[in-house]
């Protein structure tokens, strides 16, 4: 801050008002949609009440955008789609347009201008990212290089319609999950307890709530070599990760140890049946960058069995419902290990406590 | 003997249609022969309505065994003997009967005489663990009556902490949905622990309970830390001529809204030519569709048993299902029985020396984790033992590459037969 | 034991053979039966795979028979039905026959004799019972007598098949709950914790172990008066009364205060749905011998409402579990208290974690 | 401008179909008229690169806010600055979207150009939490960049243990499922916390979410402390024309197949005549029928919302999934609204001066329990909280009565109107 220059107080305006950037169609339509249908991958098309039809083009973006991408996306909009734009939450772009005659060229000049329509409806839409080695400060991957190296391969099921449903990705650059659940959640799994950079933890921790962080009591206060440190009680410690922010010196990321887990059936629409937790598949996969291409295997292994094998409608979690677990690691040859017998709290609610089995 | 006790409560419980047990009391009161039986009725049925009254039981326990064993009698000295000498002793004797509660009526009379004898008059046919409980002798009786009733056939079951009676279903002396051997599974299981029914030694109670199919008859999924259930491996067998009855004189509505809609996993249809369609990979064994049209439908041949560890009720972490630990065991061959067995030993002799006192199996298995439990007892994980696969990533799993070689060397050795 | 015998050492025959006590066609048809039929309430007719066909006419006693019943039963019995009998695990008499023309005259001569022919298929069959005031030495209230009283206006239920499935009742009397769940549970529950006998504890306790049943660590050893005691943290104490058996001097029964309670759902078949444990409905009901009519009435108005809207072959957890907990409470008329809102181990899976609300 | 580091490990993300965002780096560092930018990103690249590598992060925190505020930048120092000087510091200034990210493309290019003149040249759109992410700005230009877009109406989002940037759906700007006002719910709950966002006293962070229905396209059931679901009370609209209109185009068998037999609660029937017949009070809103079907199906007129609260992800007790707090609130009046930030006032303050450091809001519910947490913010218990009623009998019950009585007023008031 410039030291010359009063201190400008700010404006605490906090959320902004939504209508002043919304397309007008859809302002003056607000709460007034009558259905939708999807004329082809990518596009979609809703009908107010009153007869209003708008189009919107979805298109997938590197979400981290440098200024020339920002204003080439702008050039199209202000081409083919009224001047207006709109962010997914999965940092897709949708394009607005109210005349059908833009909707081909403009996915013409999406296309040419290097970007993919597609992700609608019963497609693998984008994965969703997090920061990654590019800016977090726990890191044990990067999310924008797993996304791209992953949708590079699974570009095909982004501009098609072959999935039984929605297919919704995530990754996570740590264990603390900042992409969240997912149909398939690719997330960093530590698998050794944190090294202590002992020099360190005097200087940079505070340490009753780095000892107060650890979900499974792991961590006391400790002299070493004379100075006030920390000691892991390491047949305690699962590796999370949690004392890591709090306490930069209780070092868990390893180039070789921090592995990466595959989970699946995560699900929070209420569509049929509740929301659901994913579950844990497979573990130990290599963090191989620049292209992850262990991770990835195993993926399209998933989606490639998930689109054989599933009825329409039928979201990840809901299909090994019905086939059954043991048949999910049967048809997609992953192991099955003790480590997929939960242990935390509540864990005996997984066990199988019934003669409900397939054979 | 003594005045009769007024029973106003008592006499309430004479009212009505069902079979009153008070009647009974009063009969052998009233009607007995002896008068060591007469006076123990009367004492029984005041003290009794004592408790009515007062709302409140007046049974202490105490140290009571028939030579040799250390269980199998619960005792009970009144608390207020001054007002009803007559039953102060009032010990129960807990006395297993054959799998599935089978009784000729030569035995069963020589049982009552015998227990005329010694005993109250009263027999209750069963406790909920299945014992036939001789209730109401004095500490002497216990021995005596014992030892009559051991003589021809008859042998204590457990008390304390030990391993209990078991229990087991109709089954296949009357059933048509039975898959295993009811009888001998449950002999073979029971007797080979009798030295651990009749001398508790155990960290607490342990219970068998076999169920010839999965409708679980016996509740052994909640009620036992040891239940074995039939099934099937095959296909179920349809006879689609008795299905086609079943369509006709139920009709088509019925069948869609009771059978195929209540299938779990969907796994049934009827086709366009009223032919029953199955999904046998996908059926989970509930029984409901047998149930409903048990002449169309049976279980395969291919027979065997699921066994589930852990049941139990409340205390002290709250209830608990039994878990799948065996998806499926045949029950044929000698060996097929001795390797039952030997697994019941290392379930009961891993639980003996890890269990806390007073903690159940499925307690232990709660507390120390089903893994760690799998392999106290050497069996390998199988993914027919969870509802799902791990929720939380709150798990070290340096392992994983060995414990996945594990799994593909299986299926290697499954594949090679 | 008279003193002067020489002990005699027990033959440890254990568990007897069952075949030598078996009707001769069930022995001779084990395993090899084909269906069954249901000709009228109470009674089975089983086909064996050979032609063979029996007919089990099925009987209520009370349990605790007196050697007069017994004889009686016997001799039914030797008249109509060979010479057998068997038990079910509810304590209900199941009489064998091989002759058709027997059927009815056997009814009549048990229906005589004062027994009740009901009790299979969609039938609510006899509760369990346990011991009770009658020999146990924790129980809060009778058992006997709570199955006499329900089951006298229960009877039209038993001997008829107006239910939508087979209803199974359990009777405890006390927390411990020997009669183990059902359909529906008449349970005792404590509501205030334990009265300690200060006077009685040195001589009767084995202090740790008491004070490690407690499931909620609410037992402490403490000095009363001077001498060794124990002590309740009453805001802890969850009335469960574990600490009774060990523990007489814990006086946790009480005329007043030990409550009934009424569970619903409990269900241990794997028939369509996988078994499942019972929920709490109904509390704070008098335990009033000598037949407790506010429990039955109770008992009464859930069969009632299950009957009227059930489907067939739903039990009652399905039941519920179809038209929802709040229209259970609505059609019931039963309160919702929040004590209803579990809080033991795990209880969070029991939570609404969904929008599926019915309206 | 110093030499371009060596990606080669970088270089094969610009391989493939999809855009790349190293391409992106590569333009500004390649193409941008402006030194300090180019140095910027060549400068992250070399680290990045680094990364890659040595498969670590090298960033660290720090503290650095504009003036006024506690929060809204995340804060990175460069571990390896000596090789890596130009992006040494590269802060992220989060900025609050409006509801649903609309943007006209003037407004995203001011918003570029002002970037330009103080930043890296990068903008995230957006972070998980839903911010707009400035990323990379030295710590200087953190405040001038503010300064400049905070004048033309942006405000930074939360960080830190404070209320943290909503999110809600496209909903009502487009969606036919949409029940709920989705920009007026946003702005209203989160801008009645600006001070809450600004500057964070709380235990951790809290996050709302807003979902125009019950399909929750904002994952807010999970992913937030206070969800909003819009949902509605009266029967669903039935078009029967259109419905005709599936049957015809899609087939009957599918419709059963995919819509009939895929109801939670079997709450549909194709009757005889051919129109859908639904069980409205079965229903549970799950949205599967009107997804499948929308122009046939609509949700009724009586909408509000559910509300969830205590979502979150895995630290430190597991993964919670938001509860049901208030199963149907309307959301018309202005009265309605007050009500809904009162609301959410008391949870935040109960939670403020109740949940541990570091204790989410749902971790504080599991521990005190559900019912202690309603009491706590004066909500009375209600069936729709729960799947079931409680399993275990460990509870002290003594003031059931009196419990039972509320219950009773209740209704009666609400029978009364
Ligand atoms: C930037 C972002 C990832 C992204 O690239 O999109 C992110 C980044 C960080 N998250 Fe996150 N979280 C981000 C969304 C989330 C979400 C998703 C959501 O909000 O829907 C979650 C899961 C939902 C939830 O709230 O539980 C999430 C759960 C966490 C947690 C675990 C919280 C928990 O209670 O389990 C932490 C750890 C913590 O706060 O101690 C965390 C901590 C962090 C920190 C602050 C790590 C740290 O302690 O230093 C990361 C800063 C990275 C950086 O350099 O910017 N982040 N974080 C997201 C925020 C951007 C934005 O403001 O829009
Ligand atoms: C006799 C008995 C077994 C025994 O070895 O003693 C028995 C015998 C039969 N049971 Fe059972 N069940 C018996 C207790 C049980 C129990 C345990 C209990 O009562 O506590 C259960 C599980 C209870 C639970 O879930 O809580 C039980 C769950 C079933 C079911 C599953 C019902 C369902 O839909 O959930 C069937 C299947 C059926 O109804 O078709 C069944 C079916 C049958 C059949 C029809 C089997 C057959 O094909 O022969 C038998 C006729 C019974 C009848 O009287 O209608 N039996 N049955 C038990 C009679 C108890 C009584 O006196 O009433
Ligand atoms: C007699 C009987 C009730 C009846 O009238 O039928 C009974 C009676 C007693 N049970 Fe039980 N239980 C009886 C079947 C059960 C069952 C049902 C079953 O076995 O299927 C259960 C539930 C299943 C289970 O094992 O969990 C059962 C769970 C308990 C428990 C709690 C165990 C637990 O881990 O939760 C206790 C308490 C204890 O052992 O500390 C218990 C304790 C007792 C004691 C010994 C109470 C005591 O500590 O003094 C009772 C003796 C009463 C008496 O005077 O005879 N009784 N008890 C049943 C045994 C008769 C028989 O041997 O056939
Ligand atoms: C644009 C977006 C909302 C937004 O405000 O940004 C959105 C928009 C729509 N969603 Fe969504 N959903 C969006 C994210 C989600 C998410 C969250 C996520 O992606 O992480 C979910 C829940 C995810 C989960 O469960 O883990 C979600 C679960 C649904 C469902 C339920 C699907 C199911 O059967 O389980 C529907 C219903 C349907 O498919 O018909 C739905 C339906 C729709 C419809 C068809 C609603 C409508 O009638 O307009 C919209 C068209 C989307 C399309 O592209 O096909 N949307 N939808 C989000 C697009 C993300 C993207 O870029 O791909
Ligand atoms: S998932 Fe972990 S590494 Fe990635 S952004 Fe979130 S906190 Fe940072
Ligand atoms: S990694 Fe997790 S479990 Fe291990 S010490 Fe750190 S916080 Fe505790
Ligand atoms: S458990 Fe199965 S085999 Fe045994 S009696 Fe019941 S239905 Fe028959
Ligand atoms: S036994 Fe059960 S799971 Fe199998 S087909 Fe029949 S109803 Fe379905
Ligand atoms: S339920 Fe309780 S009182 Fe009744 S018999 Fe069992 S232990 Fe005794
Ligand atoms: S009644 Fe239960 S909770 Fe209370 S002190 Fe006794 S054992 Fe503990
Ligand atoms: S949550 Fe519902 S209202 Fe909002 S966009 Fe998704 S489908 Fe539409
Ligand atoms: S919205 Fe869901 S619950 Fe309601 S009728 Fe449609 S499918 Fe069934």
């Amino acid at each position: 801050m410039s030291e010359a220059a009063a201190p400008r107080p700010p404006i605490e305006s906090g959320c902004p008002e939504g209508f002043q950037y919304m397309h007008p169609a859809m302002r003056r339509n607000y709460g007034n949609w009558a259905y939708h249908e999807d004329p082809q991958p990518g596009v979609l098309l809703h009908v107010s009440k009153d007869g209003q039809k708008i189009w919107t083009v979805k298109a997938a973006t590197q979400r981290i955008l440098d200024v020339f991408t920002i204003r080439k996306l702008c050039a199209i909009a202000d081409d083919y789609a009224d001047g207006y734009l709109r962010f997914t939450l999965r940092s897709n772009l949708e394009f607005i347009v109210t005349d059908e005659a833009k909707v081909q060229p403009l996915i013409k000049a999406i296309t040419d201008a290097g970007f993919i329509v597609g992700g609608t409806r019963n497609s693998v839409t984008t994965l969703s990212h997090t920061q990654g080695w590019l800016h977090c400060d726990i890191p044990g991957t990067d999310a924008s290089g797993v996304v791209k190296s992953m949708m590079d391969e699974l570009i095909g099921e982004f501009t098609s319609w072959n999935m039984p449903n929605r297919v919704h990705i995530t990754t996570s650059c740590c264990q603390i999950n900042c992409g969240g659940q997912g149909d398939i959640a690719i997330n960093v799994q530590h698998t050794k307890p944190p090294k202590i950079n002992h020099d360190l933890v005097a200087n940079v921790c505070e340490r009753p709530s780095v000892v107060a962080r650890c979900p499974v009591a792991a961590i006391r206060p400790a002299l070493v070599n004379g100075k006030p440190s920390l000691e892991v009680d390491e047949r305690k410690c699962i590796c999370c990760g949690a004392c890591f922010p709090p306490c930069p010196p209780m070092q868990i990321n390893d180039a070789e140890h921090s592995k990466l887990a595959i989970w699946v059936g995560g699900n929070h629409s209420n569509a049929r049946g509740k929301p659901t937790f994913q579950k844990l598949v497979a573990a130990g996969i290599p963090n191989n960058p620049p292209r992850w291409p262990e991770a990835t295997a195993i993926v399209k292994r998933i989606l490639k069995t998930y689109k054989e094998d599933a009825k329409d409608w039928e979201r990840i979690n809901e299909w090994i419902e019905r086939i059954g677990w043991p048949r999910f690691f049967e048809l997609t040859g992953l192991p099955f290990t003790k480590f997929h017998i939960d242990n935390w709290r509540g864990a005996r609610a997984s066990l199988n406590s019934s003669a409900h089995i397939r054979f | 003997m003594a005045e009769h006790f007024d029973t106003p409560m008592l006499d309430e419980l004479e009212n009505g249609p069902w079979p009153s047990f008070i009647s009974g009391f009063k009969r052998l009161r009233d009607e007995h022969p002896e008068e060591r039986i007469r006076s123990v009725a009367n004492s029984l049925l005041g003290q009794l309505e004592h408790s009515y009254e007062t709302r409140k039981g007046y049974w202490k326990g105490g140290t009571v065994s028939v030579f040799g064993y250390g269980a199998g009698i619960i005792p009970r000295f009144s608390e207020v003997d001054d007002a009803f000498q007559a039953s102060k002793e009032f010990h129960t004797l807990r006395v297993q009967p054959p799998p599935g509660n089978y009784y000729t009526t030569d035995m069963l009379r020589q049982l009552a005489d015998s227990w005329e004898k010694y005993g109250s008059g009263l027999i209750t046919f069963h406790g909920q663990t299945g014992n036939i409980m001789f209730i109401g002798a004095d500490t002497e009786n216990t021995q005596t009556f014992f030892d009559e009733i051991n003589d021809y056939g008859w042998d204590l079951g457990g008390a304390g902490p030990d391993v209990r009676t078991g229990m087991s279903c109709v089954g296949a002396a009357r059933c048509e949905q039975s898959c295993i051997d009811e009888q001998k599974i449950h002999r073979t299981l029971q007797n080979n622990f009798t030295d651990d029914v009749h001398r508790p030694a155990l960290p607490y109670k342990f219970k068998f309970k076999i169920s010839g199919c999965p409708n679980d008859c016996q509740n052994s999924i909640e009620r036992s830390d040891f239940s074995v259930i039939g099934t099937w491996r095959d296909d179920m067998k349809v006879d689609q001529e008795a299905f086609k009855g079943y369509l006709q004189t139920k009709g088509r509505q019925y069948l869609i809204d009771n059978v195929i809609t209540r299938c779990p996993t969907n796994a049934l249809a009827i086709t366009d030519d009223d032919t029953l369609a199955v999904d046998n990979r996908n059926c989970v064994r509930c029984m409901h569709c047998l149930n409903v049209m048990p002449k169309a439908l049976s279980p395969g041949d291919d027979r065997g048993a699921t066994i589930c560890i852990g049941g139990k009720r409340t205390l002290k972490i709250g209830d608990l299902m039994g878990t799948v630990i065996v998806p499926f065991k045949k029950l044929e061959t000698e060996e097929d029985f001795e390797s039952l067995v030997e697994m019941a030993e290392e379930v009961i002799d891993f639980w003996a020396e890890n269990g806390l006192e007073h903690e159940r199996c499925g307690e232990m298995i709660e507390r120390i984790g089903l893994v760690n439990f799998l392999e106290g007892i050497g069996v390998d994980v199988d993914p027919n033992m969870v509802n799902n696969p791990r929720q939380s990533s709150y798990v070290r799993m340096d392992e994983w590459d060995a414990e996945a070689e594990k799994w593909f060397e299986r299926k290697a050795e499954e594949a090679a037969g």
